[in-house]
């Protein structure tokens, strides 16, 4: 897609996957607080026009590595939401098979390095798939998602100076929401973000993260860039997480650490929102916006009836899978 | 004595020691909002020059512990769970474990790590590590593992105040079993191991988490006139054998529960000095209930087959005492 | 048949697979010019693609070792000495070890870790460490400790057809011992042991740098009529205790002779099993000989008295001989 | 000394800790070639001045942390020439008393908190070390010493965030060399390393590592600046080592790494060359340098025979020192 405009069927399909992944982890929420769901769950809802809008420019062939916040890349990615839905319920037919849960998920058969449970691990792997791609010299990709916090990783420096020395096809893709669990970035977080790439000669650009197009577009670039040999990029998206860091903290949190109208003022921003609205204008009628909507909404409530029935792993299946 | 959770216990020890000496300094990634509750309160009662909460950097932040401790200070760093010390391992393995010893004892090491270990809870395999035989067999610093809230108390105040570098591994993330915590100021004696139950048929072994369903089973067998001898060693450097030997000449059986994986765990350590020391005392085989070489899954009927409980500690101890030699 | 040193014997290991198979990939830091000698004239026989120098950035070269292998090339990763493993120690720990299970066994990951390990060069705390343990109790990697320039170029060879990561450690440096090794494209059997020699009166299983210490105090002692018998487990994981248990059935004794620090080393997780499942065969204490649980010292008299070596190995034995049961 | 010009007197004392340095190392030199030493050596010769302009701005109460190349800062920083050299010789009455050898040589009494075998790992501990002297409200402050190559370890960065952040007293002098082992900085360092410090708002700058006067002024600005409490400073020193990287080297590489054109261009830029045709020229007789020149070579003399007769440690001695 990288150097033309969109089509009405791809923006439709980009509106229908920014959708997918909200009302997926929606489902996940109320289920997590219903304690459903075996284990902790990272939900990515406000963060949606990041993943899709990189993702948007990425084929199968490429690869992403993502975060402990990962569910959002892997449907972007082209990742099947029953098969991502029944892991994190931890059932048998999970694409994990209920082995990686929540932080966890991964599908290689889509180029889905998986979410990550260490702060910045994905980075370094990302690094490694792009020396892969760059061997296999047919022009693919690796992108690293990670978030602000995880910036503060110095692999992610060792990372950008190995890319930039190699020229490998590798975008790292930061989603700054301004917060690492508990903590203001402003706190924990020196400078800024997209700068860190400058020293090492890596092209940086910082992009609104809650508006598709921009992100689509800068996407655009890096991946040429990647595809012809040109290097990696750094791409500071802005953005912001309209639930909590883990969706249990209301249980632990002793006070709050945003401010509501902060909070307020992001949902304002909504990144689905904004995009449905430039849709509505003079693309796509209200009636077809209602009604992928609603076609999502059956679907997720399908894989979620799937996954409740679904049967729980064998336990002698624990003891599979740990060697080739 | 209070009743107190073991997460409790922890912040109660580090609220004492932080009012007892001014040189104890915290810190780590969010540990003003505390993520587990061991920390919370301590920024406001303490502030913000000796409880910091410092960016996501675990390899920085464990070498800054080594020099902040070598240049005058008891220093906590907080790393959140067992598997994030992998991630700031270097300086653990290369710095605090070594500089006293390269430099001549130039220097004292008082450092904790501190970090929530062990699975149980579908936290998967990036969040479940029991990872207390690796840093036994680093050498160079102490292992604590805690297995009641009033061991968690008394150890981590014994190991703030040693001049150690010590690595502090408890099972439970927000809350952990209660128990009976003396309101006093008490410490745990550094590398002595206790004996939690005695008994005259088995010795059972259980290190940190397995201390409370090894209990458990041994309350129940006793009702079937099954003797069990409870040793909780404690600290696994410095690793005290002296009850567990004691024990030894007493059942001549032993089993040890650990929820670390089998290959060079300290259930392995154990046997292997039981199978030395303690060899003309042995009536039986030695037998470890451990986690299975793997890494420990996500689902919870995976999980439950890979982790020790109280069921397949009751089996194992029923197999031994029945074990005749043939 | 050629006579090789380790480092020469490994450098045609790495040389054949890259030949053979053109997704075999080398990195690591100063790989051309090569400190050791092991990957000397890769560089100007395969290129710069598949041979390349690299910043030193372990953290992030052990992650790079995933990434690359999870997107289907063999990788070796020469991280020269075992110290670094530890710098780069969370991808191995948290990602090369667990990604495969963790994701349902999607992918495969061949990986080769390499480095030098272990003492005898006055290179100090930082240089000398031997880690196989850790690996060992980390579940998801194979470990490789070969004892003869022969193993360490067929166990080189099969690790790196192999599917799984492999932390591969020679003792050694920059030479190694030298040896007999085949000409002829030879793999060895993962998680396969071997007898070295055999014998009737004493079991000795030495690891890695041991192995050749060991056979030179059983020569000895065969003249006086100590017969020793000599299990190298080649593999720490897999790790084969058949040979060692039925050799135990014919000696009943054991010693297990190991550059690691005590705690939790192969030497006790060996010792484990043979008070488990050989327990019926024993005829005197299991004895470990290994390094004590400090830091490898500098200058030469302390380092010898640290590490094991023929005259320790030798007093072991007789001690051992001469146990009676009282 | 930081604010004031330097005296004769001072800059003969710093003259001295120059060709201390050089004459200790060219001994040490000679004699790992002999094969006395025990294990391998890396010395510091041509990169003198950094060590000691840095350090002549310090006092005993300031932390320094060095690397796998410790003597040059060990000696710079008070460090006793003959408890250092008995240690290299593996001695009893090694500064470490022979547990350490080269690549740990310290002195905590006089703030030299270590060589170190980790490539970077001194960066971490001095910023340990400046977050107690930070603590200690002293004006104390913290200097690591490290090379271009350890400047690719992600720790840099990590730790130039922290200190920005909590304005840490802490200067990183990062001394570059050209070259990590035998890979050129060009191969394996992307960009401008004193660059890398910007992205966190710490203040750096280059500077002529070979010119004692030019490191000595950009020291004392940034020690001024710890002392006052306005937080990191990141120095890149332009310089050279003169001999190999080990000691060794010559015994087992392959083919050359460097054109001997190049080492010839930098040994006619030999920092203490510089160092005394400056005070040659109207400050100093040559007769008072060569009479400094013939003391160190007399102490440096004596140094050597003395480790040569001091006795090995006891064996016993291997078992003490583990745990306090
Ligand atoms: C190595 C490591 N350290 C700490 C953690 C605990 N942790 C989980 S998420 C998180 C914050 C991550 O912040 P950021 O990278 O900004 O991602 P976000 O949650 O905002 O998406 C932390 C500290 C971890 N999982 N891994
Ligand atoms: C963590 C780690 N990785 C690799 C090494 C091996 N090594 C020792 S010195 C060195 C090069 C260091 O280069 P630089 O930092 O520029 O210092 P210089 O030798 O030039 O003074 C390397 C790779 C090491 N000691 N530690
Ligand atoms: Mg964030
Ligand atoms: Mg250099």
């Amino acid at each position: 897609m990288s150097n033309k405009n969109l089509s009405k069927d791809e923006l439709l399909s980009i509106y229908r996957s920014m959708v997918t992944i909200r009302q997926f982890e929606e489902r996940l929420s109320a289920e997590s607080k219903s304690g459903i769901l075996p284990g902790p769950v990272h939900v990515y809802i406000g963060q949606e026009a990041v993943a899709v809008g990189i993702c948007a420019q990425l084929t199968d062939d490429d690869w992403i590595t993502s975060t402990h916040r990962g569910h959002g890349h892997f449907l972007a990615k082209g990742g099947t939401p029953a098969a991502l839905m029944k892991e994190i319920y931890g059932r048998e037919t999970g694409i994990c098979g209920g082995k990686g849960g929540s932080m966890h998920v991964a599908d290689f058969s889509r180029g889905i390095i998986g979410a990550n449970g260490i702060v910045g691990g994905g980075i370094a792997l990302a690094t490694g798939a792009a020396l892969a791609a760059q061997l296999d010299g047919k022009g693919r990709c690796a992108i690293a998602f990670f978030g602000d916090g995880a910036a503060n990783q110095g692999v992610m420096c060792e990372a950008m100076n190995v890319a930039a020395l190699w020229k490998l096809p590798l975008i790292l893709v930061c989603e700054n929401n301004g917060y690492s669990e508990f903590s203001k970035a402003a706190d924990v977080t020196a400078g800024v973000l997209s700068d860190r790439a400058k020293a090492y000669g890596v092209p940086s650009e910082q992009v609104d993260g809650n508006d598709f197009m921009e992100v689509w577009r800068a996407a655009g670039r890096a991946v040429a860039r990647a595809r012809n040999g040109e290097g990696p990029t750094f791409l500071e998206a802005r953005t912001y997480r309209l639930h909590g860091h883990v969706e249990s903290e209301h249980t632990f949190l002793p006070k709050a650490y945003r401010e509501e109208s902060e909070v307020e003022a992001w949902r304002e921003r909504d990144p689905i929102k904004a995009f449905a609205a430039m849709l509505s204008d003079g693309i796509a009628s209200a009636q077809e916006l209602e009604a992928i909507e609603q076609e999502i909404a059956a679907l997720v409530e399908e894989a979620a009836a799937e996954a409740a029935a679904d049967p729980w792993p064998d336990p002698e299946a624990a003891f599979k899978h740990m060697f080739a | 004595m209070a009743r107190l959770r073991m997460i409790q216990a922890i912040n109660s020890a580090l609220r004492e020691e932080m009012a007892r000496d001014p040189k104890v300094i915290l810190f780590g990634e969010d540990v003003r909002m505390s993520l587990f509750g061991d920390t919370k309160g301590l920024f406001e009662e303490f502030g913000p020059d000796r409880v910091r909460d410092t960016p996501i950097s675990e390899v920085l932040l464990t070498g800054m512990a080594v020099g902040a401790a070598a240049a005058g200070y008891r220093v906590v760093l907080h790393l959140m769970y067992a598997n994030f010390l992998y991630t700031g391992f270097d300086a653990i393995a290369n710095q605090a474990a070594k500089l006293r010893y390269m430099t001549g004892g130039q220097i004292k090491l008082p450092i904790v790590f501190m970090a929530s270990c062990g699975g149980g809870r579908s936290s998967a395999a990036q969040h479940s590590d029991s990872p207390h035989p690796m840093f036994m067999n680093l050498g160079g610093v102490h292992v604590a593992t805690p297995g009641t809230p009033a061991d968690a108390k008394g150890m981590l105040k014994s190991a703030i105040r040693d001049d150690n570098p010590t690595i502090y591994l408890t099972a439970g993330g927000r809350g952990g079993s209660a128990g009976d915590v003396p309101d006093e100021d008490v410490t745990t004696p550094i590398g002595v191991s206790f004996c939690a139950r005695e008994g005259t048929d088995i010795t059972v072994v259980p290190i940190g988490s397995m201390v409370r369903p090894t209990l458990t089973v041994a309350e129940r067998l006793a009702k079937e006139g099954i003797s069990v001898e409870v040793i909780d060693p404690r600290w696994m450097v410095p690793l005290d054998t002296s009850l567990i030997l004691k024990s030894l000449t007493k059942t001549g059986r032993l089993v040890v529960v650990d929820e670390a994986r089998d290959l060079c765990s300290a259930a392995s350590q154990i046997a292997a000095v039981a199978a030395d020391q303690g060899f003309s005392d042995l009536k039986a085989p030695v037998r470890r209930l451990t986690v299975p070489d793997l890494a420990i899954p996500y689902s919870p009927p995976l999980e439950r087959a890979v982790l020790p409980d109280a069921e397949k500690i009751e089996a194992s101890i029923r197999e031994l005492v029945s074990y005749k030699a043939g």
